[in-house]
């Protein structure tokens, strides 16, 4: 740790420069990096999507160039564990093959892609230590079972022989991090090792990883764009920004006193839990670089917009020779709860709880089972497929990816026009106009009408499934995962354009997040779901404040907090593996029961399966 | 799995039996006759005479009712008796050509050897030839190897075999003498020396036909090797120190065999169904020139039979591709 | 010696299906036979009927055939030995004739037994066929390759409806010819050795036979000719370059041989216009508008370049011919003579018969005013299509326009009733295929043009007046045929009969076909034959060292 | 997974295109100046120097083909017999035929034949493939019976089947067009309707894909309609795929129809193509060669350019590639 700063640092890098050759030419994707990382040491490495830190670190692995990547200018000096410091950048592929996996390790970002489908757990695991250390297969599965067990994942003995996809996100991300662990590399490289995952597996992958860096004195190298991540884990912080590196220092500096404008503002875009305590309403961030800012609380109205009762969704399991169903998924059980006109209903939970399947239950894109659904006044459930069509007029959906919610081969004006051209509400010019104001709305230049979603960032196609979804002047807009996929400044804009439209419209949201930080910030209500049921509801602050359902207590305390001060430890966390939703024909769970703990603010009394 | 399978199974029945009714009235109604060949100096009346001894005086339902049972219940007792001497079909009417007059499953197991050993060798040549050019290609996109593999399987394909046939024929037998130009069905292999007669023969028909299937097969090896190369598993396993060998040829190729092998299952009913015209220029007389002659002659009982069999194994070969799918790639389970 | 000669091969583009003739009519397959079983007497290369099973071919002279020509007596040669080893009796005879006329056999050959009320067994060597009524030429049964003796012990089991159940006796059948069966692959291969009990015990000189089938002439004639691979290739039709390309190959040579094979156009007399209900069509209820002139037929004929032809379609092969009977000699009429070309000639023909091109675009019309364009429609080979580019060509010379279209031959030549696209149906102006006759005897043949044979609807267009020709003078005139005895007088008749025909535009005959094979140069012994099978020499085949 | 299918590609083809594209690009490029889809094609295919020259070869063979009889007017039926047989002069380029055809205008009056019924009978196997494989990727209960049906095509023989057509068919086709169009209306549906079947496997596959994505779910929540999800939102979709089996589909029905010409179920014969000219080449294959070698050549330069034309296509059209 720190305490050792005269340590030989492991691996330098100094004036790093990465160039790929694409059509259009070179295209530098690292202009000028230089690091160091310590022994034992953690350094994070913070930065917005695209201002290349994996290509930093592909390039110490010498990686980048069987991406179409070169490194054109740069050392990068290793200290090899038998003594010698030698340039990476200048080393051939067969020295770097031996150095690779045996000296430095390195965790990807997407667990769900990283391992080979089709060779077991087992197999990918042993793969390296029969290379570098010339291990036996029976050693080298004994040590192979012993990594499955540093990294804590139940009942290694049958990990092995299982194929990755019949792990959860979770247990994959772990046997990534055990494989790169195997040969006890001196340098850990980890890519976002927890971006594409829940809150709660991320808090166990993060606790994982620290104990291990103190475990073995490994030096870590983290890569996120997540802030609370950073305070979490880092010893020290190096910010990136378009190729550059424009901020180093200790974690604790950075956050309290960063000197660069970039990370003033990635700060400032990053959602604090706890932040919106003893405020009643919502209202929108304040960031850093947008003048005349309006911050204010959104109290939105008493008058029920939606009204849901016992809405119940299931998913047929076929199986046996006839293909009859002969289990349920039981994805959405019993879920009662209402929105107020001008009001957000946030739904929380992780992942695979029903949130999404709730959110389309009500727009009837999947059909419920039972229950009511009570629109303004139309009953949903009732409507037939034309009804169905013209209640959608009022009410809209936004999803999670918005890479894959827009068709990839229509302009954008053609995707904001479509809702209109299938309710002929307009054509021609006064088509053009509207799209084009709705362009306004959200806050994109006209000129992008002519673009591609793959033209568009991130955050601008966001903007534009908001914009489709604004369109038809719903009432309602479900917005599942509608900030998830997104860099936190662009987050942070694309949920003040949210809640702006709200205040101006008067619109209500069906908010469906598993960020804790983020509901705080937008909501009026949280529900917390488990297990397809409702397990609490009330007014944000009420179960922000007064957690009184278990699994909402241990949901609270997973989430990282954007403060280096406010480490959580591996014994806070205490997660059960989420039990399966699938249950025969015919099981048929009780109703659920709610007391009223506080005016409001509901906790389920009855098994909710925590 | 099994259920899967078994399912399948099942279902291909009513299927296949909506296919052979399908051929049947396609072939009633196609126009021909069996009597075409009958030279013109037999005069008409006769071949009256000779088309009502073949059956064709009956109405379609009946004939077609008389080949379901003699092809589902007939030949296979027929079968049994074969192997465990029991004389279950004895007396009972097989399914016969109206050609030779003789059973057509007994001219079908005779033909079925040369086919296997001509079509059959070409298959696996072609597949051994095809598999590493695929590879290459694609691991060496755009190089000049790449760019070659694909303008020869190309040419390759685009050339019709009654031509490929006969030039290699020019080229190797009349002008260089070094194999025959006509195959000898009746070869027997059962020393060195006879094997290598064999291999001699089998040269040219096997080089043709493998042309045009290395042609398709490294085509598709090379996509789907490049669907893989790409992959963040293939950046985790360099990581992990991996060699270049280790890494193309056990974790990309593993990956990229899944489709390519359901599409060599799928090509296997060519080999049993023969290739026309391959086996036409060569005179190898398998299967494939076994359906033509018989469609040339009207022999409906023959196209028939083959055309079904060909039918069966198309549905078979399907459902082996579905299910070699199934264990070849652990994420897909058939419930 | 018998079997010195180790194996002789031959290759047939069309392979054998069946060695039983008379349940096939193929060619093919008759010829594969006449290596294994045989006649009582054949036809030599010239024509001349020989014996082979029998003593000596009976006539009337010799008592053989009855004064009233109803019946004839055959006596075999003693000592004749079935290849089994037992003996050959006029049984065997008398069985042949009762397998091939039973009603339900569906027998091939029935022809050869027209008109035969009974054969009897007179003694173990005399057999006696019975006709219902004279006739003039009784030579039909047991005599050529299709009418081969089959033996009575091996096939008394597959009479009639059972014929089809007996394939092992289809696929090897007893015979006394020179070859016996040891393998049979139906439309493949037949592998055959000599026979131990043959007559002659010197012959043949082969101890085995190999016989392939498949491909095409090409493939077959450069195995003969240029590879050298095989000994014997049947039937050549190939372009007479190419023949001459094959040849130069040194290994083999073509040998070529006439029998009355015509190439010939036959003129449809009746309208086969699409705007006919179907049933009328190709009737004699609408006759053809102009082609039934003699002034438009001729001029067709006329624009034709036969020698032309012959020397790109067939060459060695090919003969001009102005006749229907082309051979046997005897019977080839010479009132014509058709082998100058005269475009101009026919030109003037059809401007003084009052077909003009009175539109002026390039196609004549006739005096009513429809345009003379007409339907040629043929086989698919490639000869033929050459010719129909050609004549097409040379008939657009004299003003008539023509419209191509080729049938694939086994939908043309089948006899399905429900295919517009047979040659029986004829729905087209003009139509180019090959016929024959078997043996040397035409009356049959020539009973063609008779009027009752046109096909027609009710007939489900059986029959074998192609071009629906009628003449009441003709008809007379064969019947007379059918009376009367005498070689001479016999061929008098057939070659008014033939001229009537020609003259009266029933075809137009183009080219006179002979049948084009190819031996090995080291296969000694081979003559053509065109008057029955191929094969009937084999036994005195021999290798040249 | 239930559904298997989906994962089984087919003969010969690209297997689909299933990947999600990436993340959020870099945000520099937002301020280029917006461009149309079509140059934006334009420009990623003019860079596949392959594509390029394959399409350029293209363009020639079928303006050649088409326009080359106004340069070149001999009349390809013309005969004159006593030109037979030769070899390539002033007065004929390409020689003459066993009949004295001239050979370059048989090439061109049969290129023209050649590559009409290829891109012709390639329109409509590609209308049917991706007609009954978008029903039956898109639409649960059609697809058990439309796969049946795929499965028995596949299983028909396509001989006795193009001579029923030919009985059925011919007739009429002949009444209504006149007999060349008639049979090459025949002719392009026969070689239509027995390869549409890949075609048909492979879109399916990738509707089912598609189907999952979010964006048609996204549509059907803004009240899209059923045939707009399909035209709009799946079908451009699987364009590449469908490119590919177009490229692919040219080539193989110029060589189904030369084995038609082989089999003599094609053209009158007096009505040259690319594969009967070299049918009736091969047997005077050692005495004129060069009879083979123009359509031969003809054959495999059009397959390889189309080949070619397609890679760029696909690449052009498949915004993943196009949009880096
Ligand atoms: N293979 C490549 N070809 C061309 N450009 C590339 C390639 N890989 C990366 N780049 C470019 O390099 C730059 C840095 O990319 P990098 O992947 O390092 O970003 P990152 O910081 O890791 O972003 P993220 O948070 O999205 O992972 C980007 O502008 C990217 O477009
Ligand atoms: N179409 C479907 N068929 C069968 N099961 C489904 C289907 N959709 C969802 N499920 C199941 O229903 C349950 C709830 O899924 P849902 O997508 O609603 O979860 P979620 O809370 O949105 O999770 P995430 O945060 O991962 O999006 C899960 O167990 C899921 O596997
Ligand atoms: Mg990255
Ligand atoms: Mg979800």
């Amino acid at each position: 740790m720190l305490d050792t700063p005269s340590a030989h640092p492991i691996a330098q890098i100094r004036n790093l420069r990465v160039e790929f050759q694409t059509k259009d030419g070179p295209v530098v994707g690292v202009e000028d990096v230089s690091f160091e990382v310590a022994p034992g040491e953690t350094v994070c490495i913070v930065g917005e999507s695209g201002s290349g830190k994996s290509v930093s670190s592909l390039s110490l692995m010498r990686l980048v160039e069987f991406g179409g990547g070169e490194i054109s200018g740069g050392t990068l000096l290793f200290d090899r564990r038998d003594g010698g410091e030698t340039d990476l950048a200048k080393v051939d592929q067969d020295l770097m093959k031996q150095i690779r996996g045996n000296e430095i390790g390195m965790i990807f970002q997407e667990p769900m892609t990283a391992l080979n489908p089709v060779f077991t757990v087992g197999r990918q695991l042993t793969e390296g230590l029969r290379v570098h250390k010339g291990l036996s297969r029976a050693k080298a599965e004994e040590r192979a079972l012993e990594l499955l067990r540093q990294v804590r994942i139940p009942e290694p003995e049958r990990r092995l022989q299982q194929y990755p996809h019949e792990l959860s996100g979770g247990m994959r991300q772990r046997v990534v991090i055990a494989m790169a662990m195997a040969c006890e590399p001196r340098l850990l490289i980890a890519d976002e090792p927890t971006t594409a995952l829940d809150v709660t597996i991320q808090a166990e992958i993060l606790a994982l990883m620290d104990r291990l860096k103190r475990e073995t004195g490994t030096a870590v190298m983290f890569i996120t764009h997540d802030m609370a991540v950073v305070a979490q884990m880092a010893d020290r912080v190096v910010v990136m920004y378009r190729g550059n590196k424009v901020e180093e220092g200790p974690v604790e500096q950075i956050f309290n006193a960063p000197q660069h404008d970039y990370t003033k503002a990635l700060l400032a875009a990053v959602p604090k839990l706890g932040e919106m305590r003893g405020k009643a309403a919502p209202e929108p961030m304040k960031l850093l670089g947008v003048e005349g800012q309006k911050i204010a609380p959104i109290p939105g109205t008493d008058s029920v917009l939606l009204r849901v009762k016992g809405l119940t969704t299931r998913f047929p399991v076929k199986g046996g020779f006839l293909r009859r169903v002969v289990a349920n998924v039981h994805a959405v059980e019993d879920v009662s709860f209402t929105i107020n006109k001008g009001q957000t209903l946030s739904l929380v939970g992780e992942s695979g709880c029903g949130k999404s399947s709730a959110g389309r239950s009500i727009l009837r894109l999947v059909e419920p089972l039972s229950g009511e659904i009570d629109l303004d006044g139309v009953d949903v459930m009732k409507l037939d497929q034309s009804g169905l069509r013209k209640a959608r007029l009022d009410m809209q959906m936004i999803f999670q990816d918005p890479f894959a919610s827009l068709n990839p081969q229509m302009q954008l004006v053609d995707q904001v026009a479509e809702p209109l051209r299938n309710y002929d509400i307009a054509s021609g010019s006064e088509l053009h106009d509207r799209v084009a104001n709705l362009f306004d709305r959200v806050h994109l230049p006209r000129s992008f009408m002519r673009r591609f979603p793959h033209e568009m960032s991130g955050g601008q196609r966001q903007r534009i499934a908001i914009a489709r979804a604004l369109a038809l002047n719903p009432k309602l807009i479900i917005a599942d995962e509608a900030v998830s996929a997104l860099d936190v400044s662009v987050q942070a804009q694309v949920l003040n354009l949210m809640m702006e439209l709200q205040a101006e419209l008067g619109l209500s949201y069906l908010f469906i997040s598993h960020d804790m930080a983020v509901v705080e910030r937008v909501s009026h209500h949280v529900g917390v779901m488990y297990l397809g049921r409702i397990v609490e509801l009330g007014p944000r602050a009420r179960v922000f404040e007064n957690p009184q359902h278990p699994y909402t207590q241990a949901l609270m305390k997973a989430v990282p907090i954007a403060d280096p001060a406010r480490r959580k430890s591996e014994k806070d966390l205490n997660f059960k593996p989420i039990p399966s939703p699938i249950h025969p024909m015919g099981h048929d769970p009780a109703p659920s029961e709610y007391r009223e703990v506080e005016p409001g603010h509901y906790v389920l009394t009855t098994d909710s399966g925590y | 799995m099994l259920t899967f399978t078994i399912r399948r199974l099942v279902l291909a029945v009513p299927t296949l039996l909506f296919i052979s009714l399908v051929i049947f009235l396609l072939l009633e109604l196609a126009p021909g006759d069996p009597m075409a060949q009958v030279p013109l100096t037999v005069p008409p009346e006769v071949k009256e005479k000779m088309r009502e001894a073949l059956g064709l005086g009956q109405p379609m339902h009946i004939r077609f009712w008389k080949w379901i049972v003699q092809f589902f219940w007939i030949e296979p007792q027929v079968l049994i008796d074969h192997y465990f001497g029991t004389s279950f079909s004895e007396g009972d009417l097989r399914v016969i050509s109206w050609q030779t007059r003789s059973p057509v499953m007994d001219i079908v197991v005779q033909r079925m050897p040369q086919t296997l050993w001509v079509v059959g060798t070409a298959y696996v040549v072609a597949i051994i030839i095809a598999l590493p050019i695929g590879i290459y290609s694609a691991y060496r996109q755009y190089s000049w190897f790449d760019q070659m593999g694909t303008f020869v399987s190309m040419v390759g394909f685009s050339v019709p075999p009654f031509f490929s046939g006969v030039l290699v024929i020019v080229i190797f037998s009349v002008n260089l003498g070094w194999f025959p130009s006509i195959y000898d069905t009746t070869h027997v292999v059962n020393d060195w020396d006879s094997f290598v007669v064999q291999l001699n023969q089998m040269v040219m028909p096997v080089m043709v036909l493998a042309l045009q299937i290395t042609a398709q097969l490294s085509r598709f090896m090379r996509a789907s090797m490049l669907d893989n190369l790409n992959q963040d598993y293939v950046r985790t396993a360099r990581a992990k120190g991996l060699s270049e060998y280790v890494v193309v040829m056990v974790h990309v190729l593993r990956n990229s065999m899944i489709p390519v092998v359901t599409v060599i299952a799928l090509g296997i009913p060519a080999i049993f169904g023969g290739a026309i015209i391959t086996e036409q220029v060569f005179k190898v007389n398998g299967i494939g020139q076994l359906l033509i002659g018989a469609i040339q002659a009207n022999d409906l009982p023959m196209v028939q039979t083959l055309t079904f069999i060909f039918a069966v194994l198309i549905v078979l070969f399907n459902l082996i591709a579905d299910v070699l799918y199934g264990i070849l790639d652990p994420r897909i389970r058939y419930d | 010696e018998r079997g010195s000669d180790g194996n002789v091969s031959i290759i047939y583009w069309q392979a054998p299906s069946i060695l039983n003739p008379f349940l096939s009519g193929g060619t093919k397959d008759v010829e594969s036979a006449s290596l294994i079983i045989e006649p009582l007497a054949r036809y030599d290369q010239n024509g001349n009927m020989v014996p082979y099973l029998a003593e000596e071919i009976p006539t009337v002279d010799n008592g053989g055939v009855s004064e009233d020509l109803t019946s004839i007596t055959w006596k075999i040669k003693p000592g004749i030995k079935w290849s089994d080893g037992s003996d050959f009796t006029a049984n065997d005879v008398k069985f042949t004739a009762d397998y091939c006329m039973h009603p339900e056999g569906g027998c091939a050959q029935l022809t050869k037994f027209e008109g035969v009320t009974s054969v009897d067994v007179v003694d173990d060597m005399t057999v006696k066929v019975t006709f219902d009524k004279p006739t003039p030429f009784p030579y039909g049964p047991f005599v050529g390759g299709e009418s081969p003796i089959i033996q009575a012990a091996q096939f008394a089991d597959c009479m009639g409806a059972k014929a089809p159940e007996c394939t092992e006796q289809n696929f090897g059948p007893i015979g006394t010819g020179p070859f016996v069966v040891t393998d049979f692959r139906p439309n493949d291969v037949i592998q055959m050795e000599a026979n131990q009990n043959y007559r002659d015990p010197a012959k043949p000189a082969f101890a085995t036979l190999t016989f392939k089938g498949g491909g095409d002439a090409t493939a077959a004639g450069r195995a003969v000719m240029e590879t050298g691979e095989f000994d014997y290739a049947w039937n050549l039709q190939l372009a007479p370059e190419v023949i001459q390309q094959m040849e130069a190959g040194g290994k083999g040579t073509p040998v070529a041989g006439f029998g009355p094979l015509v190439e010939r156009i036959m003129l449809n007399q009746t309208d086969a216009s699409s705007d006919l209900p179907e049933g009328e069509r190709s009737t004699a209820m609408h006759p053809h508008p102009f082609l039934k002139d003699p002034a438009v037929y001729k001029a067709m004929s006329m624009a034709i370049d036969r020698p032309l032809l012959v020397e790109i379609g067939y060459g060695q092969a090919g003969k001009v011919t102005c006749n229907w009977v082309p051979a046997p000699a005897a019977f080839n009429s010479d009132t014509f003579d058709c082998s100058t070309q005269d475009i101009a000639g026919a030109n003037k023909m059809l401007d003084d018969a009052g077909y003009m091109d009175t539109n002026g675009d390039g196609v004549r019309e006739t005096p009513d005013g429809e345009p003379m364009s007409i339907l040629y429609q043929t086989s698919t080979n490639a000869v033929r299509q050459d010719f129909q580019a050609l004549i097409k060509q040379w008939w657009s010379e004299i003003g008539i326009e023509t419209e191509l279209r080729n049938v694939n031959a086994s939908v043309f030549f089948g006899g399905d009733p429900g295919s517009p696209d047979t040659f029986q149906k004829f729905y087209a102006d003009v139509q180019m295929y090959a016929n024959t006759f078997n043996g040397t005897d035409p009356q049959s043949y020539l009973g063609n043009m008779l009027c009752d044979k046109a096909p027609r609807p009710d007939s489900q267009w059986q029959g074998e007046n192609i071009s629906r020709w009628c003449s009441e003078e003709y008809d007379a005139l064969h019947a007379e045929l059918a009376k009367t005895a005498g070689t001479d007088a016999r061929a008098e008749i057939g070659k008014r009969l033939n001229d009537m025909a020609i003259e009266g535009g029933a075809m137009i005959p183009l080219v006179h076909r002979g049948r084009l094979s190819a031996h090995a140069n080291s296969l000694g012994g081979v003559v053509l034959n065109v008057w029955d099978s191929e094969l009937w020499n084999v036994a005195d085949w021999y290798r040249i060292d | 997974m239930t559904d298997k299918d989906r994962f089984v590609p087919d003969e010969g083809l690209a297997p689909a295109s299933t990947a999600l594209p990436a993340a959020a690009g870099p945000l520099e490029e937002l301020h280029q100046p917006p461009r149309s889809q079509w140059r934006d094609v334009w420009d990623q295919f003019k860079s596949h120097r392959g594509a390029l020259a394959g399409g350029i070869i293209f363009v020639l063979i079928v303006v050649t083909v088409y326009l080359g009889p106004f340069v070149w007017d001999v009349d390809p039926t013309q005969i004159d017999i006593r030109a037979r047989n030769q070899g390539p002069s002033l007065e004929h380029p390409f020689g003459t035929d066993q009949l004295g055809r001239d050979m370059l205008a048989r090439m061109m009056a049969g290129g023209a034949t050649s590559v009409s019924v290829g891109i012709t009978a390639m329109l409509l196997a590609l209308f049917l493939g991706s007609f009954i494989g978008v029903l039956a990727g898109f639409f649960k209960r059609l697809d058990g019976p439309l796969m049946r049906l795929t499965d028995l095509f596949l299983a028909l023989p396509l001989l006795p089947l193009l001579l029923v057509m030919m009985l059925l068919f011919r007739e009429p086709l002949n009444a209504a067009f006149g007999l060349e169009q008639g049979i090459f209306i025949l002719i392009v549906c026969a070689i239509g309707i027995t390869s549409w079947m890949p075609t048909a496997r492979i879109v399916r596959g990738d509707v089912l894909a598609i189907k999952e994505r979010e964006f048609v779910l996204a549509a059907r929540s803004i009240g899209t309609t059923n045939s707009r999800i399909i035209t709009r939102h799946i079908l451009p979709n699987v364009l590449s795929p469908i490119m590919v089996s177009a490229t692919l589909g040219i080539a193989t029905a110029i060589i189904t129809e030369s084995a038609l010409s082989f089999l003599g179920l094609g053209f009158p014969p007096d009505f040259p193509t690319w594969g009967r000219l070299l049918f009736d080449g091969t047997d005077y294959l050692q005495q004129y060669p060069e009879r083979v070698f123009w359509p031969g050549m003809a054959i495999s330069l059009t397959v390889l350019s189309v080949n070619y034309l397609g890679d760029g296509l696909r690449d052009a059209l498949d915004p993943r590639i196009r949009g880096r």
